[in-house]
């Protein structure tokens, strides 16, 4: 057991944590890129609640690896959690919305 | 220049753009927003000159604390005002 | 050992930088729409952003309370969503 | 420069930005949607300013509350063209501000470093507050006097919507995936609020960050159509708003009469009387928060 945890909390681990980090950074890189150049907004809406959520997921990730503390590891995927549960509705509410304004007249945004 | 300069610089900038977009608005809205961002200015001078020394001072964070709610009580009472008159000029204007 | 902790640091500070320049793009979209549910978009994308920061601030700076704020950004993120939608959808005609 | 002045630096100009969008859009929506993701911003910049309450009652009012406040009064507005003012007057605005920048930078730039007196004292004293967390300590025994006013100033803002006319619409049903949703968050965000409470006796959190909390839950519910109508006329709801109050009220006029004077609590008993006082507070204002937010003219006037 305590060979498991040195590997944990040891050098080896950290580097991969870091690693984590970067990849996430990389997804968030992707997500902010899909927000400026998709077309419309239901490909902009995939672009943030899916590539964002994922970055935040490895930043998560690579964060609970270096702190190694298991009520902090908990809070922080439980924020993961949320952020996920909420992309994925706020993505349906804001499309929903977007198509309900469509089907009536085309009101201009103010 | 220091974090803390660099800080208290902004809020003082949000402070006056507040004061400024107050003066030129006409919209109760846009008049409150601005109005709110002049407070957070405020509030952003008072954080950070509460970080200069070594500790974080905090009666200038407790004060803080306090303000945002008073803050956002009165934004809800003059929304709500405003929104009242808007109903009262309709209700003037329409011919029923 | 020192090198590899500096490295970690310049690790932390490109991801940092990474995020808060994924902040600024956001605003392009409030600019540019075109729909109110584009603008509204970047609320969201910001609150994941910010979630993301924060995070990284409390493990950064020491300051483990940040993580309650992520925690409470993303929830209101929601709550922020949903008001839209109730509030200014057109109301139906019956 | 460094890695912090960079990140400071750019953290500067997004909220610059920000500002200057919520203030000079052109479309109300917009400056709306501006000043939300400022509200979002500032809860970083208080986080760096290694302010974590702030940074918590910012997230929870700056950015969820004001916002749905914004966007029902938004919903209200009829769509009022924006008459800016003549060129030449906001010219000279911006003359008399700039100048006015100049000399309070200069002044406040020259102050000398270090804590005010007052600060010191309190960090010095927190461990005879009865809790740990120097800001609750400030908050409900330095200056107490401070936070029962501020409650008062939650009721009276109440009694001050009662007045006016309310208009009185409709929301349309929601979706059921609305329904649902909300139907998981109000019950988080009460358990995050009562969390949030607990900790703020030796941790950043408190009453105020936990009613602005659970006030946003409830405001949702009634958005949705799915919380129980909260009607002024009903005593238990005056009640429960006055509850945080008279509660402050009752142990000021106690520890007057019985113990040391005004709001000195008696030693042993100020933590016990801390958490009565923040409990009582947290229902009252989220209890009000939801009402002055979501409330409408069949609640309020009756």
């Amino acid at each position: 057991m305590t060979e498991v945890w040195g590997l944990i909390s040891g050098p080896v681990a950290h580097a991969v944590a870091y690693g984590f980090l970067l990849i996430g950074a990389f997804f968030f890189i992707s997500g902010t890129l899909g927000v400026l150049r998709f077309p419309d907004i239901y490909t902009r809406l995939h672009a943030i609640t899916k590539a964002d959520t994922l970055g935040l997921g490895f930043i998560v990730l690579g964060l609970c690896l270096i702190s190694g503390s298991a009520r902090t590891s908990l809070l922080m995927i439980g924020v993961w959690v949320l952020v996920m549960a909420s992309g994925a509705t706020a993505c349906q509410l804001l499309a929903r919305y977007e198509q309900d304004d469509t089907d009536r007249e085309r009101r201009d945004d103010r | 220049m220091t974090d803390v300069q660099l800080f208290v610089g902004l809020g003082l900038l949000l402070w006056l753009l507040g004061l400024h977009a107050v003066m030129t608005h006409r919209h109760t809205i846009h008049r409150l927003i601005a109005i709110n961002v002049s407070g957070s200015g405020v509030f952003l001078v008072m954080v950070s000159l509460a970080s200069r020394g070594e500790g974080v001072d905090p009666v200038m964070q407790a004060l803080v604390v306090t303000g945002l709610v008073v803050a956002v009580c009165a934004t809800a009472f003059a929304l709500r005002l405003g929104s009242a008159r808007q109903q009262s000029h309709d209700e003037a204007e329409s011919p029923s | 050992m020192s090198g590899f902790i500096t490295v970690m640091g310049l690790i932390m500070v490109i991801v940092l930088t990474v995020l808060l320049l994924a902040l600024l793009a956001s605003l392009v979209r409030v600019v540019r729409g075109p729909t109110r549910a584009d603008r509204l978009l970047s609320v969201q994308m910001m609150s994941t952003v910010g979630t993301g920061i924060l995070l990284l601030m409390a493990h950064y700076g020491q300051q483990p309370a940040l993580i309650d704020a992520a925690l409470i950004i993303a929830l209101l993120a929601a709550v922020i969503n949903a008001a839209l939608v109730q509030l200014l959808r057109a109301p139906r005609h019956d | 420069m460094t890695a912090d002045g960079f990140f400071d630096a750019l953290l500067a100009m997004l909220i610059v930005s920000l500002a200057c969008g919520a203030l000079y859009s052109r479309s109300l929506y917009r400056a709306v949607v501006f000043f939300i993701a400022l509200g979002l911003s500032l809860a970083l910049v208080w986080a760096r300013l290694s302010a974590p309450d702030l940074a918590l009652a910012e997230a929870a009012i700056g950015a969820g509350l004001t916002g749905v406040l914004l966007l029902s009064a938004l919903k209200h507005q009829a769509a009022e063209p924006l008459r800016p003012m003549r060129p030449s007057f906001q010219l000279l605005m911006a003359v008399l501000t700039g100048v006015t920048f100049l000399l309070v930078l200069t002044t406040v730039w020259s102050m000398p470093a270090g804590m005010a007196q007052v600060g010191q004292l309190a960090l010095n004293s927190v461990n005879d507050s009865g809790v740990e967390h120097p800001i609750t300590a400030v908050l409900l025994n330095f200056r107490a006097w401070d936070t029962l006013l501020e409650l008062l100033v939650v009721v009276l803002a109440l009694l001050g919507v009662r007045q006016l006319k309310l208009p009185n619409d409709r929301l349309p049903v929601a979706w059921p995936l609305l329904l649902a949703w909300s139907k998981l968050l109000a019950p988080l965000s009460l358990l995050l609020g009562v969390y949030l409470l607990w900790r703020g006796a030796d941790a950043p959190g408190g009453a105020f960050q936990a009613g602005a909390l659970i006030g946003s839950g409830l405001l949702m519910l009634k958005l949705v159509g799915l919380a129980p109508t909260t009607p002024w006329s009903h005593w238990g709801i005056r009640l429960l708003v006055l509850l945080g109050s008279f509660t402050f009220l009752l142990v000021a006029m106690a520890t007057d009469v019985f113990g040391a004077g005004w709001l000195t609590y008696p030693p042993g008993w100020n933590k016990a009387l801390i958490l009565l006082i923040e409990v009582a507070a947290t229902a009252s204002i989220a209890l009000s928060l939801a009402m002055l937010a979501g409330s409408d003219h069949r609640e309020l006037n009756q």
